[in-house]
């Protein structure tokens, strides 16, 4: 047990210049049982020990499958929901203990974007209320300078700033995500969380959403956490990815490294999975595809997490000792939680589920 | 002949606010053993005209006109009972959200064998046994216990097996998968994809894959249909398209796509929002939204023509062939050049 | 699924002794003197001292009720002699066992609470099934005019009127009184033809409120689940209109109207007051109201806690009877 | 930082922007477009001709009960609980019959009964139907008010805060529902109705205090149950997630994003409710444990033609007649609101 505490901490090297540093951070959800009183039987641990460091000016994608504790996450930094554990420091002040009152001034700081355009906008709200609404909470302006600067609000996301006083409902639904965007920078945050903030869009429009983040940060330094379960998108928007699987980061790298050189099985197979835009490329290679579905985070299996799924299991490892997520090879910014990491990429569906020569990866690492 | 022939298939909702125009003017055939890939973003008409295909669109709201026909018979009118014998035997749908398309109050079992003795006279313990069998097929361990389960104990990607199982239990000739992967995850996605790859091997049916997803096309379709607001864009096979796309919607759904193989700081993004089918723009559907628009688009609207050196290759836009080659190519050579980047 | 019979069983034996309670307060704590009410309209002090000694209400509230309690309960407490009480005491007017004077009026309650609910479900499953299959239809319209009027016409009035125009007017039926159903040897006047001769106007009437309601909530039912996406795939299977009817969409679309009909019939108990008194039915509402009226606690209360423990039970039996038939509960 | 601050606010547009605005507010372009929720619910409520006609129904009721009553008491020279022996046909001993004329012995002059009288004591029921109707309203709107406020409140308490709140909430709700309520009622009117029955506050009928006690306290947890799911699932919309996330106090979700969601049920239900609750008083009332004697209401109104229905039917029409048209037409207009406010509802 130490000695994996050890290696989550060797896992994150801090430089002290981090916007947002998470350690070890812990969502577990009471399971309750009773009949008259309720008592915690079990807990859904669906964020279980996540930890990473954020710069400004990045993006950090975080990419898994649903249910694997990526929103929970992103509203545990928010502070949305309280973490079970862990530690939410930004920049340099602890966060996590915050109550409400004290974490006020830190709201201006970060902001959300979330998934549904359609049930994140209060319908009986006029867009300019909505956009309005954190300056008006902290207070920022008179009434007209409010106006004026929603109205500069709707223009930077390409809306046209006379629809301020429309209803929600009056707008498509990638128009609806602008007013979501525009929202989350009306009080010039510094970080911004994006929980799937095109997953419920048309293709076509998608793009004007992710060109749009992408120019807003660029013009004005935005540090995101971009959170998907498509990893085309992540990977276009992303300078660093994180995989999650059940509450737990499976691996994390550069871009580049991550998608040309997964080192995890997990990520390999999501890799793999998706399919290609391109009939040569897309027919020529082969999916690896995984047996069974994710199992439940109220009794996720033993030591590593993925070890009914993985290909390269081997008994008596695998589902015996926890492996660290440290480097396992490549960049030394790039770490898997895995005890056979993948040699290179792609690998063939028997490669893959030849679990390598165990021992010199070990080393290696 | 073709299996299954569509010929200027159109449906028509009356609502209250007016009539919206699902479908209006597709065509296309499938082949035997053929997979056809119709793309198109929500709202596009995709789902309704394969609902219209297999007559289970509402009666009472719905309009249909045009002919689809199956192996030479017109389904659309065809009398009820006929409909009912072809449906579920020789066509089988998969409909997109499998946590809702299960009754909840009756055993995965009966269902799958009541998929099988509406078509066939057979004894509750056989259709009981080949029920075990498909769901064998489909990778559900432990068949023969699941029988007795109900769907929710089943999660969504072990229910759309279930669905497909359901599906080929008569081996139809035709299966139509109405967005089949659109509500499970990738990896899942990849299970169910997979199998629908493997199934059609083994029992030869030709398939109809709706999605919104050109990846899931360019893997898996034959020929691909590109609809865009109620109509046709473009169709051809799929080298065709991915190769030598000529609609600008085409190139705008390729461009915004970002990819695992190829490095764009900033995607093709199709400008405005698809419209709405109460009142669709006139001319040319996709001129509001389209960069090259001209004059001519906004009143006529381009019919489906062959591409000249090209004839199994379908598309309706007004512009010249020769900007359509430039365009295609720069389109092209950008993705590419990006993929050598990476 | 013994996990959900054990909370439901525990929860509805708490929801017991919470309405005992309940009725207690209101009915030996509210009232100024029961004591005084004992005694009747000539109370001396003496007899209303021995009355209050009698009844206990010279002790403090939480010992009566302990001891009233006590009573109810089918075996005895600290493994003493049970009171040789009847459980819910007798009745302050003619000295009768409350218990006998329930079981004479549930019979009779019962029976037009249960005739009632088969009236109006036959009522109900066909309109608000056909209405929801043809909506905007004539019969769909006329349904829902029948709604409007079921839930808006006073039942006491479309009793009176049922009574004047089918009793008095037509003379088809009697318009009071109440036959048993189990006729001694040689009675003529009851047996089960004269029983439900008698009940057929109280059935009636006391079925339009609930069949107007229940054409509606089956008519809704049925709508929605018609837009199902599994009545869609049955349809997809190639079944038979009456066989995606009969097991995709009835099924499901009935399975609440089962848990909402054992609530009701509970709660119709109580409801069975107006009816009863407008055609002198004997009855447990008749019951309550005449000793209401004479200021007969002990039978006031002894039907009110007889009514809330058939609410209870009859709530219980529903819940079993849910998870019996509806998968999703069965097995979580 | 301080750049993208001056970025967003430099910007040039917005200035063109606000004169867009102005002009477009000039043509009364933006009006027209910019329809709110409020606006879209009355041009659907203004289409159900039906439900317009139920709303008109019960002004003019309501109108008649509080102004017409007086009026008519004025012009007929008589009130309703005047008791005229002249009003009763002396052999038969039956009430007089509709459109009759009666010797009023205090003037010596004629007054007319329109409806003829109500019973053996010969009070004109007419006059009784009207101050009937004011009891009526009084107890329903009344009862109506308490047994929302109580149900709204514990109701929305229960489902922001959850944890023991909402605890209490629902198994009181829970246990409430267990109750043979009608029976309870009744037994309530009639122990706590002795001491309560007199208060009137000096313009309340003699009872009405008493059911609206009653009739709140075993009506707010239908409301408290609605309104609890309500905001148990506006909780878990994104939007207040958002209103959190901006920093917003709870006070201010509840005011500004909670609390505009509730009218529509709120106002549906209690139009609904209403109705319900005139029919309860007139059966109460007919039961002889609501409105008592001499004060007039359409349930003892009613119970008083039960005596002479043989003989004169028309007495038991009106006051029934009364209460189906009152509690048709808030039915009408319940259902007519429902429809406006959430379109796609089915039932």
């Amino acid at each position: 047990m130490a000695m994996q505490e050890e290696m989550r901490q060797t896992a994150l090297e801090l430089t002290g210049d981090e916007l947002l540093v998470a350690q070890d951070l812990k969502k577990y959800f009471p399971v309750t049982r009773g009949i008259v009183f309720q008592k915690e039987v079990a807990s859904v641990k669906a964020v279980d020990g996540v930890s990473f460091a954020l710069h400004e000016g990045e993006t950090l994608g975080v990419v898994g499958e649903s249910g694997c504790g990526k929103s929970t996450m992103a509203r545990c930094i928010m502070k949305l929901l309280e973490p079970t554990g862990g530690k939410i420091t930004f920049r340099g002040q602890d966060i996590t203990k915050l109550s409400r009152a004290e974490m006020r001034p830190f709201r201006r700081e970060m902001m959300m974007i979330f998934q549904d355009p359609y049930a994140s906008l209060n319908p009986r709200k006029r867009v300019g209320f909505i956009v309005a609404e954190a300056l008006q909470v902290h207070k920022l302006g008179t009434d007209a300078e409010i106006k004026r600067r929603v109205q500069e609000l709707l223009e930077v996301v390409g809306l046209n700033p006379e629809h301020y006083n429309r209803f929600p409902h009056e707008f498509s639904g990638g128009q609806r995500q602008r007013i979501g965007v525009a929202r989350a920078l009306a009080v010039n945050p510094k970080l911004i969380v994006c929980d799937e903030p095109v997953s419920a869009l048309d293709v076509s429009v998608q793009a004007q959403i992710l060109n749009l983040l992408k120019d807003l940060q660029r013009d004005f330094n935005l540090t995101y956490i971009f959170i998907a379960h498509d990893l085309n998108v992540v990977r276009h928007i992303s300078d660093r990815v994180m995989v999650m699987y059940l509450g737990q980061v499976v691996e994390t790298a550069d871009r580049n490294s991550l998608y040309q050189e997964p080192k995890h099985p997990y990520t390999g197979a999501l890799l793999s999975a998706v399919p290609v835009p391109d009939p040569t490329v897309g027919r020529g290679r082969k999916r690896i595809v995984l047996e069974g579905d994710v199992p439940s985070p109220m009794n996720p299996p033993s030591a590593c997490r993925f070890h009914p799924r993985c290909p390269r299991f081997v008994e008596g490892r695998c589902d015996v000792e926890e492996p660290a997520l440290i480097n396992r090879g490549g960049p030394a910014s790039h770490t898997a939680k895995c005890h056979f990491p993948l040699e290179r990429w792609p690998l063939t569906e028997a490669e893959m589920r030849t679990a390598g020569t165990a021992g010199t990866t070990e080393t290696a690492a | 002949m073709a299996l299954l022939e569509v010929n200027d298939l159109k449906t028509y909702f009356r609502t209250d606010d007016g009539v919206v125009r699902a479908v209006d003017g597709v065509s296309f055939s499938v082949d035997k053993g053929q997979t056809l890939g119709i793309v198109g973003e929500s709202g596009s008409g995709k789902s309704v005209t394969c609902l219209t295909i297999m007559g289970l669109n509402s009666k009472r709201s719905a309009i249909s006109s045009g002919s689809a026909l199956w192996k030479g018979e017109d389904l659309l009118t065809a009398n009820p009972r006929r409909l009912r014998e072809i449906r579920g035997s020789e066509i089988a749908m998969i409909f997109q959200d499998p946590m809702t398309s299960l009754n909840p109050v009756h055993k995965i079992g009966d269902q799958l064998s009541e998929a099988m003795r509406l078509h066939e006279d057979v004894s509750r313990k056989q259709a009981r046994a080949r029920a075990v069998e498909l769901l064998k097929a489909v990778g559900i361990p432990r068949p023969d216990r699941r029988l007795d389960d109900y769907p929710h104990q089943f999660s969504g990607g072990m229910r759309q097996r279930v669905m497909i199982a359901m599906s080929l239990i008569n081996n139809p000739d035709l299966l139509i998968a109405d967005e089949p992967t659109t509500a499970l995850d990738v990896t899942t996605q990849a299970q169910i994809l997979t199998l629908i790859e493997r199934l059609q091997e083994e029992f030869g049916s030709a398939v109809i894959m709706i999605t919104h997803d050109l990846g899931v096309v360019a893997e898996i379709a034959d020929d691909v249909v590109v609809m865009y607001a109620a109509e046709v864009a473009e169709k051809g096979h799929v080298e065709q398209i991915f190769k030598k796309p000529h609609h600008p919607y085409t190139w705008g759904l390729m461009g915004s796509l970002p990819r695992l193989d190829a490095d764009v700081e900033r995607l093709v993004q199709i400008q405005g929002q698809p419209p709405s089918m109460l009142r669709p723009p006139t001319g040319c559907r996709f001129h509001p939204r389209c960069p090259y628009v001209m004059p001519i688009c906004k009143e006529v609207d381009p019919e489906l023509t062959a591409v000249s050196d090209d004839p199994g290759h379908l598309q309706a836009c007004h512009l010249d062939e020769e900007t359509k080659d430039r365009e295609a190519a720069k389109l092209l050579a950008g993705m590419m050049s990006g993929q050598t980047a990476s | 699924m013994l996990r959900y019979l054990i909370r439901r069983l525990l929860w509805a034996v708490l929801l017991f002794v919470a309405v005992t309670i309940v009725t207690y307060i209101i009915f030996y704590a509210i009232p100024a003197d029961p004591a005084r009410l004992a005694c009747g309209q000539r109370a001396t002090p003496e007899c209303i001292k021995r009355a209050a000694h009698y009844l206990g209400t010279d002790r403090p509230l939480y010992f009566q009720y302990y001891k009233f309690f006590g009573r109810l309960m089918p075996f005895s407490f600290r493994g003493g002699p049970h009171l040789k009480e009847p459980r819910l005491g007798r009745s302050f007017t003619n000295r009768q066992s409350v218990n006998s004077v329930v079981a004479h009026a549930a019979p009779v309650t019962a029976s037009l609470v249960f005739g009632g609910a088969v009236f109006w479900m036959l009522i109900a499953l066909p309109v608000g099934i056909l209405s929801a299959l043809r909506p905007r239809s004539l019969l769909d319209r006329i349904a829902m005019v029948f709604v409007l009027v079921g839930i808006s016409a006073h039942p006491v009035w479309i009793g009176l009127l049922f009574a004047y125009f089918f009793g008095f007017k037509a003379g088809l039926f009697p318009i009071t009184g109440y036959s048993d159903f189990f006729a001694h040897s040689g009675d003529t006047s009851a047996g089960p033809v004269q029983w439900a001769y008698h009940l057929v106007l109280p059935w009636a009437t006391f079925a339009i409120l609930f069949a107007a309601l229940y054409v509606r909530m089956i008519r809704a039912n049925v709508m929605e689940t018609l837009n199902e996406d599994y009545v869609r795939t049955a349809r997809a299977k190639g079944a038979p209109e009456w066989l995606v009817m009969r097991s995709h969409v009835l099924r499901n679309a009935l399975l609440p109207v089962v848990t909402m009909l054992g609530m009701d019939i509970g709660i119709a108990l109580g409801g069975a007051i107006f009816t009863e008194s407008v055609y002198g039915l004997p009855g447990l509402g008749k019951t309550a109201i005449t000793a209401i009226d004479s200021f007969d606690l002990p039978t006031t209360q002894g039907v009110v806690v007889f009514a809330t423990l058939v609410i209870i039970v009859f709530n219980l039996i529903i819940d079993l009877l849910y998870a019996v038939i509806d998968p999703r509960i069965r097995l979580s | 930082m301080a750049t993208g601050e001056k970025e967003i606010l430099g910007s040039s547009a917005g200035l063109a922007g606000a004169v867009a605005i102005e002009s477009g507010t000039e043509l009364g372009e933006l009006e027209v477009k910019a329809r709110g929720y409020w606006e879209q619910v009355w041009i659907r409520f203004k289409r159900d001709k039906i439900a317009l006609m139920g709303g008109v129904t019960i002004i003019l009721l309501l109108l008649s009960a509080f102004v017409g009553a007086p009026l008519a008491k004025h012009w007929l020279g008589h009130g309703p609980n005047d008791l005229f022996f002249s009003a009763v046909t002396p052999d038969t001993l039956l009430p007089v019959g509709p459109f009759t004329h009666v010797l009023d012995p205090n003037t010596g002059k004629n007054t007319f009964f329109i409806l003829g009288a109500d019973g053996t004591l010969g009070r004109d029921e007419f006059l009784r139907i009207l101050y009937g109707a004011q009891v009526s309203f009084e107890v329903a709107l009344l009862s109506c008010l308490g047994s929302m406020t109580l149900g709204v409140l514990l109701g929305s308490m229960a489902g922001y805060f959850r944890g023991w709140v909402d605890t209490v909430v629902s198994r009181l709700t829970e246990i409430t529902m267990a109750f043979p309520q009608l029976l309870f009622i009744i037994a309530l009117a009639s122990t706590v109705g002795d001491s309560m029955n007199n208060i009137t506050f000096g313009i309340f009928g003699q009872g009405v205090v008493t059911l609206v006690v009653v009739f709140t306290a075993f009506g707010w947890f239908y409301p408290a149950r609605i309104i609890r799911a309500v905001v148990l699932s506006l909780r878990e919309k994104e939007f207040i997630e958002a209103a959190r996330m901006t920093g917003s106090s709870d006070w201010r979700i509840i005011r500004s994003h909670i609390l505009p969601h509730l009218i529509a049920p709120i106002i549906v239900y209690s139009t609904l409710s209403i109705a319900g609750l005139i029919l309860a008083e007139a059966g109460l009332s007919f039961l002889g444990v609501g409105i008592k004697l001499p004060t007039s209401s359409w349930g003892n109104l009613l119970q008083g033609a039960t005596e002479f229905y043989t003989q004169q039917p028309w007495l038991m029409v009106w006051p029934g007649l009364a209460v189906l048209i009152t509690t048709l037409a808030f039915n009408l207009l319940g259902d007519g609101l429902r429809d406006a406010f959430d379109p796609r509802a089915t039932h």
